[in-house]
């Protein structure tokens, strides 16, 4: 199995992957959303969004242009097909619905859909850069994050402590231990991953969360 | 009426106290040569309204080391651990604003509205003090202009008319500043003349661009 | 993905009772075989979205002519008197929206605002049974969002992908209607191959364009 | 004299084209306003804005483009250094103030300083197209019109009847007969047009004036 060869990040993305359709406008947050593309299966084509300025964002090749950069600010490309735009047209894309899906990484999400991720109050407060208008204008919220904190605590939580990013926003959480839908009633457990069990999910998972009767039957 | 400057021209417009707006994206599209000169016009008490501060030695970072600025109002400056510094130590006071935001208040500030109705930043921490205004059952924040004495613009081209052009994701906020300012000073690559930018490729028109300084590179 | 549709699959794409915006400004910039196709579609009751209603045989004039419209929202009708004789008849309602708020409105719907404050028609007919506020001692009016099903753009060249670029005044309320409806239909001049439109040189992204409809002239 | 030679559209124009400076962003409405040009003064050149999008408005030469066209719809050009946009730029400059001049037509003007021009009840109901954005917006207001309609009455009135364009916009009155500024005490009589008595205005005008000392003295 391929997946046993992945580490946790790339276990993230790579389901993470499996929710984009094939034409889908996509913008990924720094870090670990940035692994999801090397993991599409195959004749899934996605289309990325940078929220500086531009559609067709692709990895760097040949030359570094100085004006050319991804969200991050690390040298990128344009693809044939892309687009430049100032940052009043990126973000009129961005909240007004025109982004298919947007994949971010949280610090805290809840059962109501809530994220933090952008500051811890009194030690980081790197500011919310386009992330809260990502998660509300973007069509399906994806949150690709470890499962718990470097503490061993649970970041699914039942009602998020540190300051919101967005309020009822959150589609979907995939960690290294399990894919989590958002609804009205609350979080419901989709799936687990590879060669984790539904007992380490419960231990690691603050949140109260309903089971989709298809994974006790697996 | 001739709109060529010189460095010391540009630094001679500066005053202690102005608010000034500068483009760029962590430094991509912001006119390092007019941030030289803002350093060398020696003024303080700037408040400063750009996407990010960057980093400590490029975009507007070199601002915040040099105590330049006593106000930040940025979506993010978390890549430049001075101004966290000298936010925490009380020493510069600093307004997160959502990026979309930040680009719709310039744009409000320049276009003659007195506010736009966003829904980025309901439920957190961003709505606090701010009217709130539902409108057809959705709640909305009112999100208020934002203009500055001086704005401060990285192009690509020029005309002597002063018609901009921009290069790759290093146009950003540039265009929505050319609108908010009493002062706008573009830096350009270079300069042409006059007919020899197609009108339809103009970007920023030349009646909103008071001062051209030519400048190599970034 | 192939964008490019035939007249017969654009006249299939128009319902009863739809609303439906189209770019032109007294005809310059109106897709003529976009609104022929709209014509041989036999619907009716359309909300038309318009700057104005053109001339009696030109532009978006033919719709009201042959009363597929139902009601109108536009800045001008003078200029074709069967929609003034249609409204004094009371077949054809009509709200007559100033040019640069109908442009903010359909902006708006656009990019995912509830609307924009304008200290246009402050004191005239047009603050009539709107919301009126105050910001820092200035009162302006609360316009409202407004969006479609379906927009008919006129540009001058599209690449496959629908990158559009226009072409001189014929620009106008094109590329705010290609972000504010459901389905967006561009009527161009010609289409290249994708990679033929330098992605600075981009006015409305491919993203944003649905379907292509190829027709000479205008 | 040549003012005598002139008929009296052309000497109400002549009038008004006193008031631009060299270099000024110019609006024009439709009709007696597009004949200010003929009249500058030698050495001011002003830079004409055209509504449906584009900066350097010129008269139409040589071949006629159906993509450029004025503010009327009638066939244009653009002179070397214009630019073209979009109509929501467009009246981002409009209402934003970075127009200098905005010279129209009126039916009505009040020593209030408001202006009727857009329709009259029960008869003409064109729409107010750009004018209402433009009299918000515009640094100065210029209107230029004939001092009594065909009946003979004034249409400088004590308080305007017919439905407002703006409320409290007007900063010139120039008409056959006189010039008026409008002030925050009403109406100052500024000149008296060549070979035209103070008590030919008295009997013309409806609304109070104060007269500016210096023409009595003349």
């Amino acid at each position: 199995m391929v997946s046993t060869q992945l580490n946790t990040k790339q276990m993230i993305a790579a389901r993470v992957a499996k929710e984009m359709n094939d034409g889908d406008v996509v913008n990924l947050g720094i870090g670990l959303p940035t692994m999801v593309p090397s993991f599409l299966p195959p004749g899934v084509n996605v289309i990325l969004q940078s929220e500086n300025g531009y559609i067709g964002l692709g990895p760097l090749e040949g030359d570094v242009d100085p004006d050319l950069v991804n969200a991050g600010g690390q040298p990128a490309s344009i693809l044939p097909g892309g687009a430049f735009f100032d940052s009043l047209f990126s973000f009129e894309l961005i909240r007004g619905g025109h982004i298919d899906v947007t994949v971010l990484g949280g610090l805290e999400v809840d059962e109501k859909g809530n994220l933090a991720n952008w500051m811890v109050p009194g030690k980081m407060v790197p500011g919310m850069g386009g992330a809260m208008d990502l998660v509300t204008g973007a069509k399906k919220v994806i949150v690709a994050m470890e499962h718990t904190a470097k503490s061993g605590s649970s970041k699914v939580l039942e009602q998020c402590r540190l300051p919101l990013t967005g309020k009822g926003v959150v589609d979907l959480i995939v960690t290294e231990l399990a894919v989590f839908r958002v609804t009205e009633d609350g979080l419901i457990l989709e799936e687990l991953q590879d060669g984790v069990d539904l007992k380490t999910v419960e231990e690691k998972t603050e949140a109260f969360f309903k089971i989709n009767p298809a994974i006790l039957v697996k | 009426m001739n709109k060529i400057i010189t460095k010391e021209e540009v630094s001679s417009i500066f005053k202690d106290g102005m608010t000034i707006m500068a483009g760029g994206f962590m430094g991509v599209g912001t006119p390092q040569g007019l941030v030289s000169a803002l350093l060398e016009a020696k003024v303080k008490n700037i408040t400063l309204i750009a996407n990010d501060t960057a980093f400590i030695e490029t975009g507007v970072g070199p601002l915040i080391s040099n105590k330049v600025v006593k106000k930040v109002i940025a979506s993010h400056i978390g890549t430049n651990p001075e101004t966290g510094r000298q936010m925490i130590a009380g020493e510069l006071d600093v307004e997160l604003v959502p990026q979309g935001t930040l680009a719709e208040r310039v744009r409000a500030g320049g276009a003659g509205l007195g506010g736009v109705l966003t829904p980025t930043g309901i439920g957190t921490v961003v709505e606090e003090g701010k009217v709130k205004i539902a409108v057809d059952g959705r709640e909305y924040i009112l999100e208020k202009p934002l203009r500055a004495s001086v704005s401060l613009l990285k192009a690509y081209k020029a005309d002597k008319a002063g018609n901009l052009i921009y290069h790759r994701s290093a146009r950003n906020f540039n265009p929505m500043m050319a609108l908010a300012a009493d002062t706008v000073i573009a830096q350009v690559e270079q300069v042409v003349e006059i007919g020899e930018i197609d009108p339809d490729e103009v970007i920023t028109p030349g009646i909103l661009v008071d001062k051209i300084y030519v400048h190599g590179g970034c």
